[in-house]
């Protein structure tokens, strides 16, 4: 019970670490593919808590601040579930259909945030961004059911024994895994799928409303994001977590797929989202799919 | 003439009569000719009525000191063929007085003038509009979308 | 025994009378209608008391049948006996200003269709009937409206032919077996009349006296006559003279034209009358065109359930027909103040909440929902119908299913009218008579008593059902156990 | 007498009480009253709940030949657990301040009391039914029931209330035919004997069966293609009397497809047909019609501008999780879906309650109308938060649970199509309910709005407590899963095995009270993560990231139409309004067929008919 408890502490925290040098990663990469340094070592750190402590603070209510919490609580309890090695937290309890629901929770927070905000130009961000949820999670519950379907469970700690036993599921299932692959750029949020964010035109997107420590959280969140994107993708086509040094290999190998893509795209706007989502990947899945189940 | 010729001869007549009768109640226009018709369809009936009970070569029912003859005209159908006669009489007196009426109200004995000006007496009664219109059932149509369906949503 | 003639008779005598007596008695005449129908009621009941369901036979004349003409007694003649005078009762016309040979009409009326009931050969039947047309046409045209008279012009012009199909039917039938009682009949008709002959006859027997059954295809007089006529005269048409007239054609199939081929007839006839006639009534746009078209639907369903063989078939067609005469003329006198289109009666049940809620007890019941005593009727048709293997009676069973659903539709599209909120240009809803709201509330207490007695009712339609399909029974009662045919 | 007699009992007293009162001021906490006492006999019924043995009514007849017979088992108490509890609730909202309100405006409060305790009546009554008559009795009993419901409020009420009557009556003419159809095969209309029977019926009486009554039960659902009415006719439905059907009017139909095609019948017979050039079975069909029926009526309250239309539309569409879970026929999925019933209502009233709160201070229900109000409403947006989480089906809440074992079963069973199905219905729930919350809620608060109260407590207490039930079977499912066990074992499907926090499974369970315990945990750490730094700085909503602009009050500013713009240029032109069509044709046919029939009344002649007939006689006699 303890040690249970131990980790429920840990794993958040071990996951926050990580994110955030997966942050840093994302921003190193970014550099480079334009010419630049890139951020030192802590930025990403520095960064929230920079905005943490800033002194305008600037509040529309009170859920706008109970979104960020639920967006930030909601990943780190997220977190419980997703085992690394030596700490399966609490993954048996609820497996990857609660994780999956689990992820919605964040969302949801930050969708009520902003729309506290009493900004449309917010609130159009969230329609953006609940339509992406829409387009990303169709393929991404076919690769879901394939693999659940494969390795005969839901629960992530069992799948991860599987692979260790039987080999890895990208070996087995390799059109699933590409079609998952796909729908991680969905999940994390990153180009050619960010129209909703879309960092660029500030006035636009869920960000419009947010400064200080608003906007720290939301990094927060992100470093979450990238952290359980990459766990969920190796957990389920990678073998999981044998022990750290590959562990943590191959979940930067993960994440850095979709970043080094979204540096090489543009974006499409989210009806162009919705169409190619509802296509390739689901077709991909499917045919992952039959292939799995025959 | 042998006994089924007559019997079928007659049999013929009384069915012929009925068509007759029959032809000229619907295609009759004239409502006096109708009831004329009416009244030769009903002789038809009475007639073969008649032809059933028909027996040639029986004695008339006429039962004295309660014996019952062997050979004896049943007397059941001769009643009421002549009950129907009244009857008929009594009818045709009666359409007759109701075709008066009829003249007296509507100036005309063409039953489908007569039709026409009753269904437009029945209808100005109802207060509903011409009953040949095509526009529907009064009130509204059965299932007919109210507007908040098709606008999604009242006050838009 | 006596006081079976005097069932018969005495309406009968009071109607011939009471025009002459009239000037005479003054204003007295109008009491002698209920007294000798509320004496009829009583002769009834003791009847039925003293004969504890026995079924007997009374010959007329003197002639033992099956020479002379007879009457033959059962519990069915005897209830339909009662609901004649019941109903007549009630929907007597009580108003001060009513034309004393309406009242002669009304006892005439009386009178034969007692008789009819009660008759036991066809020649009885044809002459009760006769008499109960002249009364009716006379009651019919009794508003003296020149509406009124084109209708009952036309009315009497398909009723005529259609007694003369009626007599060619008869003469058929006695052409082939030489006799015209029923019971006798009933001896013969397995030999002699199970052929294409004995069909054709029921053919146009069913089509002669289904003129006042409201049967298909012979019921085109009907939206005109109930429109044109007194509401309580089409109630009493709808609920009481089309009954009867079924009446005599369940006799006549039970006893002589028991082939399949005779039932399914009137299941097609019947069936084309519930579609067409509650279609009509889904269309018709005014308050008594539309219980008129009603009225022809319930009498195809009548019909259908009469002709599911054997005694299911008995027994739902009597709980239609008891049913249907019971709402009908109720929805009918509720008619009287609101005769008219539907948009003419925004509201009206919101002047007269009492009228309007029995008008929705009464449109419950018609449509068949438990536990009112119409659903009881309709379960039994439906079963009936569904354990015949002729997938015809399949086809029955769906037609009258789909037909609920429009009967509910225009019903309670019709309701709800009553209960919309009125316009600024609102209409003024005269209130209902006080006599006709009585009345109404009346058959609505009936209604909701048969509801809660629905099983001993059920036991005792049992036994008349059981009584009624019982050839045997009556071939002995009337000829005698030991077998009186010649 | 027993239980099951004094609840009915309890039941009619309460209809009459309220008829004969239904002027009093008091009436609605009268009534209330009643229905707390029917729960309190209920509870003395709760063992019921627990696996006890059924409880008859000591009332039987005899009509016609037919025996007629009442009882209580598993599944009617919980049943009727959920049935009186939303009346309850409802009856509760409408007592105080709401009732004054709507006879202000012309309503009749006590009407509705009434209408409400005659709901339950007849739903008891249904619930207890022992033999498929019965059944049909109590069934049209509560159609009927319904019918007053949906058309008191007059107006646009009583063309939805008639479209309603027609489908509901095309429904059950179909379960009578069903019926006569039983009666011919075995020769009664008992439980029993269907069931002795239902191994040997051939495979076409089968499916004919479940089809005359499967359509009969799934029209009171709204299954598709039979949806059209439902929405509508809830909406138009008097507030607290919108709740109530929402949350368990239709589910008698769910009632009667689990005693009459799961109980008697049997699923096993239905897995065991195969339709003709498919790879379906007859109950794989059922389960794609659940699941088209999930999937349609989603994304039809997606479109929705009126809040109650929005959640009628759900609750069209969350019937269908119910349908798929039941016909999985496992004891995962079917515990799912019974329990889903019970999630559904509790969510579902309190989302009704809480939108006819907004409409009780605001006056119109328009999402485009409406906005901020989380500043004058906090409650009642905590309220629709709850609900909001409940029927998309995401943690914490008990929607998420009954939705999980939908999934589980799914997954076991392999049916990938309708485990995508269903994820794609819960995604566009999501969808359809942030834009609720968002329109009504969130965003600015327009100016008349500004000085609103909350709702008065005694519309809120139905609300809070729901919303409280909707959370803590969220927390711990198995309070809920016993009674859906005992169901499943009264139903004859097989029984969940449960914990406390939902399903032990060794390929992957369920437990809820540790995962919400940890997500609230982490709302903790967020909190604490929040509020220990900075200190934040309230401004007005107008003070806000405008382009440089300066907000006024009069200047709208909240993105409420059309909400989902890019989605719906994707997926807009495929709203075809079919159905609409596929109605107003046959509505169209009808009335062409029905023209023709009064058409022979004018111009046939009979006599001409009858001249056809005398020839074609004669001709026969010769």
């Amino acid at each position: 019970m303890m040690t249970l408890i131990t980790e429920l502490f840990l794993m958040p925290l071990v996951a926050f670490v990580i994110g955030l040098f997966m942050v840093l990663m994302m921003r190193k990469i970014g550099a480079r593919l334009q010419r630049r340094v890139g951020p030192p070592f802590f930025q990403p750190l520095i960064d929230i808590i920079k905005f943490h402590s800033k002194e305008t603070q600037i509040s529309h209510g009170l859920i706008h601040d109970i979104g960020i919490i639920m967006a930030v609580g909601g990943y780190i309890a997220a977190e419980t579930l997703l085992p690394v090695p030596g700490m399966d937290g609490i993954a048996d309890k609820g497996g990857i259909i609660a994780l999956t629901y689990f992820l919605m929770i964040p969302s949801l927070g930050l969708a009520l945030g902003v729309g506290q905000c009493a900004n449309p130009n917010g609130s159009i961000g969230i329609s953006r961004a609940l339509t992406a949820m829409l387009a990303y999670d169709i393929p991404f519950v076919i690769v879901i059911f394939g693999v659940s379907w494969h390795y005969g469970t839901t629960n992530l700690v069992e799948m991860v024994n599987y692979q260790q036993a039987n080999g890895w599921g990208i070996v087995e299932m390799p059109i699933l895994a590409l079609a998952g692959l796909f729908t991680l750029q969905g999940i994390m949020g990153k180009q050619p799928f960010e129209i909703y964010v879309a960092p660029a035109e500030i006035a636009t997107g869920p960000m419009v409303e947010m400064g200080g420590k608003y906007m720290g959280g939301l990094f927060i969140m992100q470093a979450f994001q990238f952290y359980t994107a990459g766990v969920l993708y190796t957990t389920l086509f990678l073998g999981g977590g044998e022990n750290w040094p590959t562990f943590l290999m191959k979940i930067f190998i993960v994440v850095s797929i979709p970043i080094m893509i979204a540096y090489m795209f543009p974006r499409y706007r989210t009806e162009d989202m919705l169409r190619l989502m509802w296509k390739w990947p689901v077709i991909a899945g499917l045919i992952g799919l039959a292939l799995v189940m025959h | 003439m042998s006994d089924p010729e007559l019997h079928w001869l007659l049999y013929g007549g009384a069915i012929g009569l009925i068509v007759i009768g029959a032809a000229g109640i619907v295609m009759g226009k004239h409502l006096f000719r109708i009831i004329l018709a009416l009244a030769i369809a009903e002789a038809g009936a009475n007639l073969m009525l008649v032809v059933a009970g028909l027996r040639p070569d029986a004695v008339a029912p006429i039962i004295t000191g309660g014996m019952i003859p062997e050979q004896m005209v049943d007397p059941v159908p001769q009643a009421m063929v002549l009950t129907a006669i009244v009857i008929g009489v009594g009818i045709q007196a009666l359409v007759l007085s109701l075709a008066i009426r009829v003249y007296k109200a509507y100036g005309t004995l063409d039953m489908r003038e007569i039709r026409l000006k009753m269904a437009a007496d029945i209808d100005a009664e109802a207060g509903v509009d011409d009953e040949v219109s095509q526009e529907g059932p009064a009130g509204e149509r059965p299932l007919e979308l109210p507007d908040a369906v098709t606008s999604g949503g009242p006050g838009q | 025994m006596n006081m079976i003639t005097l069932i018969v008779a005495l309406p009968l005598l009071a109607a011939f009378l009471l025009p002459i007596s009239d000037r005479a008695l003054g204003s007295v005449s109008r009491f002698v209608g209920p007294i000798v129908l509320l004496m009829n009621i009583i002769l009834i009941m003791t009847l039925w008391q003293k004969s504890e369901g026995a079924p007997f036979a009374l010959a007329l004349g003197g002639f033992r049948p099956p020479l002379g003409i007879s009457f033959y007694v059962d519990q069915l003649a005897l209830l339909f006996a009662l609901l004649v005078s019941i109903l007549a009762l009630m929907l007597w016309p009580y108003k001060a200003d009513t034309n004393p040979r309406v009242f002669g009409l009304m006892l005439l009326l009386t009178g034969a269709a007692s008789g009819m009931a009660l008759s036991g050969d066809l020649f009885n039947i044809y002459v009760f009937f006769e008499l109960l047309s002249v009364a009716s046409f006379g009651l019919v045209a009794s508003l003296r409206t020149g509406a009124a008279f084109a209708a009952t012009t036309r009315y009497l012009i398909i009723s005529g032919f259609g007694t003369v199909m009626a007599l060619t039917g008869v003469a058929l039938i006695y052409t082939q077996t030489g006799t015209l009682n029923l019971a006798h009949l009933a001896t013969l008709a397995p030999q002699q009349l199970d052929n294409a002959t004995g069909l054709t006859a029921f053919a146009l027997i069913l089509l002669g006296i289904g003129v006042k059954a409201e049967l298909f295809p012979v019921n085109t007089w009907v939206p005109e006559v109930y429109a044109t006529a007194s509401r309580r005269v089409s109630a009493l048409m709808a609920g009481l003279v089309s009954k009867l007239a079924v009446l005599v054609i369940v006799r006549l199939m039970v006893l002589i034209f028991p082939q399949p081929e005779a039932m399914q007839l009137m299941l097609a006839l019947g069936v084309a009358g519930v579609l067409i006639g509650e279609l009509s009534a889904w269309r018709a746009r005014d308050f008594v065109r539309m219980l008129s078209f009603s009225s022809i639907g319930q009498l195809g369903l009548v019909f259908v359930a009469f002709s599911i063989p054997g005694e299911a078939g008995i027994l739902a067609g009597l709980a239609v027909a008891l049913h249907h005469l019971l709402v009908k003329p109720a929805l009918f006198l509720l008619a009287e103040r609101w005769g008219g289109s539907l948009g003419r009666l925004e509201g009206a049940g919101r002047r007269s909440p009492l009228a309007a809620g029995l008008f929705v007890l009464f449109a419950l019941s018609l449509v068949g929902v438990p536990p009112l005593p119409g659903f009881w009727a309709k379960l039994l048709t439906i079963v009936g119908l569904l354990g015949q293997a002729a997938p015809l009676y399949w086809f029955a069973a769906a037609v009258v299913l789909v037909a609920t659903v429009a009967e509910v539709n225009y019903l309670f599209r019709f309701g709800l009218t009553l209960f919309k909120r009125e316009e600024q240009s609102a209409q003024v809803h005269k209130p209902h008579a006080r006599i006709d709201l009585g009345t109404v509330s009346v058959m609505g207490v009936v209604l909701l008593t048969a509801m809660f007695l629905i099983a001993p009712l059920g036991e005792r339609m049992q036994t008349i059902a059981d009584q009624t399909t019982d050839r045997g029974l009556y071939i002995s009662t009337v000829l005698g156990p030991v077998g009186g045919a010649r | 007498m027993t239980l099951l007699d004094g609840l009915i009992l309890l039941a009619l007293i309460s209809v009459l009480v309220t008829m004969l009162g239904y002027r009093l001021p008091v009436i609605g906490w009268l009534t209330s009253a009643l229905f707390a006492g029917q729960l309190l006999v209920l509870f003395l019924m709760s063992g019921l709940g627990y696996g006890g043995d059924t409880i008859h009514s000591s009332v039987a007849l005899s009509i016609f030949g037919q025996p007629l017979s009442w009882r209580f088992d598993a599944l009617s108490w919980f049943f009727a657990l959920i049935t009186i509890g939303a009346a309850l609730a409802s009856s509760l909202f409408a007592a105080g301040e709401w009732g004054r309100q709507y006879r202000q405006n012309g309503g009749n409060p006590g009407l509705l009391q009434f209408s409400l305790a005659l709901n339950v009546l007849t739903m008891l009554i249904l619930l207890a039914s022992g033999d498929l008559l019965a059944l049909f009795i109590g069934w049209e009993l509560v159609s009927w029931a319904s019918f007053l419901l949906m058309a008191m409020a007059g107006g646009a009420a009583f063309s939805w209330a008639m479209r309603y009557i027609t489908y509901a009556t095309g429904g059950a003419m179909a379960i009578l035919a069903g019926m006569g159809m039983v009666y011919q095969m075995t020769g009664s209309l008992q439980y029993a004997d269907l069931m002795a029977v239902a191994g040997q019926l051939s495979q076409a009486q089968v499916v004919i069966l479940s089809l005359l009554f499967g359509s009969g039960f799934a029209i009171k659902m709204g299954v598709l293609p039979f949806h059209l009415w439902q929405a509508g006719a809830y909406a138009e439905t008097p507030g607290p009397g919108t709740a109530f059907l929402g949350s368990i009017s239709s589910r008698m139909g769910l009632y009667g497809i689990l005693v009459v095609l799961v109980q008697l019948i049997g699923l096993g017979r239905l897995i065991e047909i195969d339709i003709s050039f498919t790879w379906l079975s007859l109950r794989d069909l059922l389960m794609w019609v659940a699941a088209i029926t999930i999937i349609l009526p989603t994304f039809t309250a997606l479109r929705q501008n009126d809040a109650r239309r929005l959640l009628a539309w759900h609750g069209v569409g969350q019937g269908g999780y119910m349908l798929l879970g039941i016909f999985s026929a496992t004891a995962l999925g079917s515990s799912g879906g019974l329990m889903h019933v019970f999630n559904h209502a509790t969510y579902q009233a309190a989302l009704f309650l809480s939108v006819y709160a907004v409409v009780h201070r605001t006056g119109t229900a328009d999402l485009n109308k409406l906005g901020g109000l989380v500043t004058r409403m906090p409650l009642s947006f905590l309220v629709m938060l709850v609900g909001i989480i409940g029927l998309a089906g995401i943690p914490p809440m008990n929607g998420f649970v009954s939705k999980w074992l939908v999934y589980r079963s799914l997954l076991i069973e392999g049916m990938p199509l309708l485990f995508v199905a269903s994820v794609i219905g819960t995604l566009g729930t999501i969808l359809s309910v942030y834009k609720l919350i968002h329109n009504m809620f969130l965003g600015q608060l327009r100016a008349e709005h500004s000085e609103i109260r909350e709702a008065p407590w005694s519309m809120m207490l139905p609300m809070l407590v729901l919303s409280l039930i909707v959370f803590i079977t969220g927390f711990m499912p198995g309070l809920a899963l016993d009674w859906v066990a005992a169901a499943q074992a009264a139903v004859g499907l097989p029984v969940l095995q449960h914990s406390l926090g939902g399903v032990e499974m060794e390929q992957g369970g369920l437990d809820m009270t540790w995962l919400v315990a940890v997500l609230f945990a982490g709302f903790g750490i967020g909190a604490l993560l929040f509020y220990s730094t900075g200190k934040t700085r309230h401004v007005n909503q107008l003070d806000n990231y405008a382009g440089g602009h300066f907000l006024t009050a009069d200047v709208r500013y909240h993105y409420s139409d059309h909400f989902y713009a890019g989605l719906m240029h994707r997926i807009g032109h495929w709203y075809r309004e079919s159905f609409q069509w596929l109605e107003s044709v046959l509505i169209s046919l009808t009335g062409f067929v029905a023209q023709g029939a009064s058409g022979f009344y004018r111009i046939v002649q009979p006599a001409l008919l009858m001249l056809v007939v005398v020839v074609l006689a004669l001709w026969v006699v010769r």
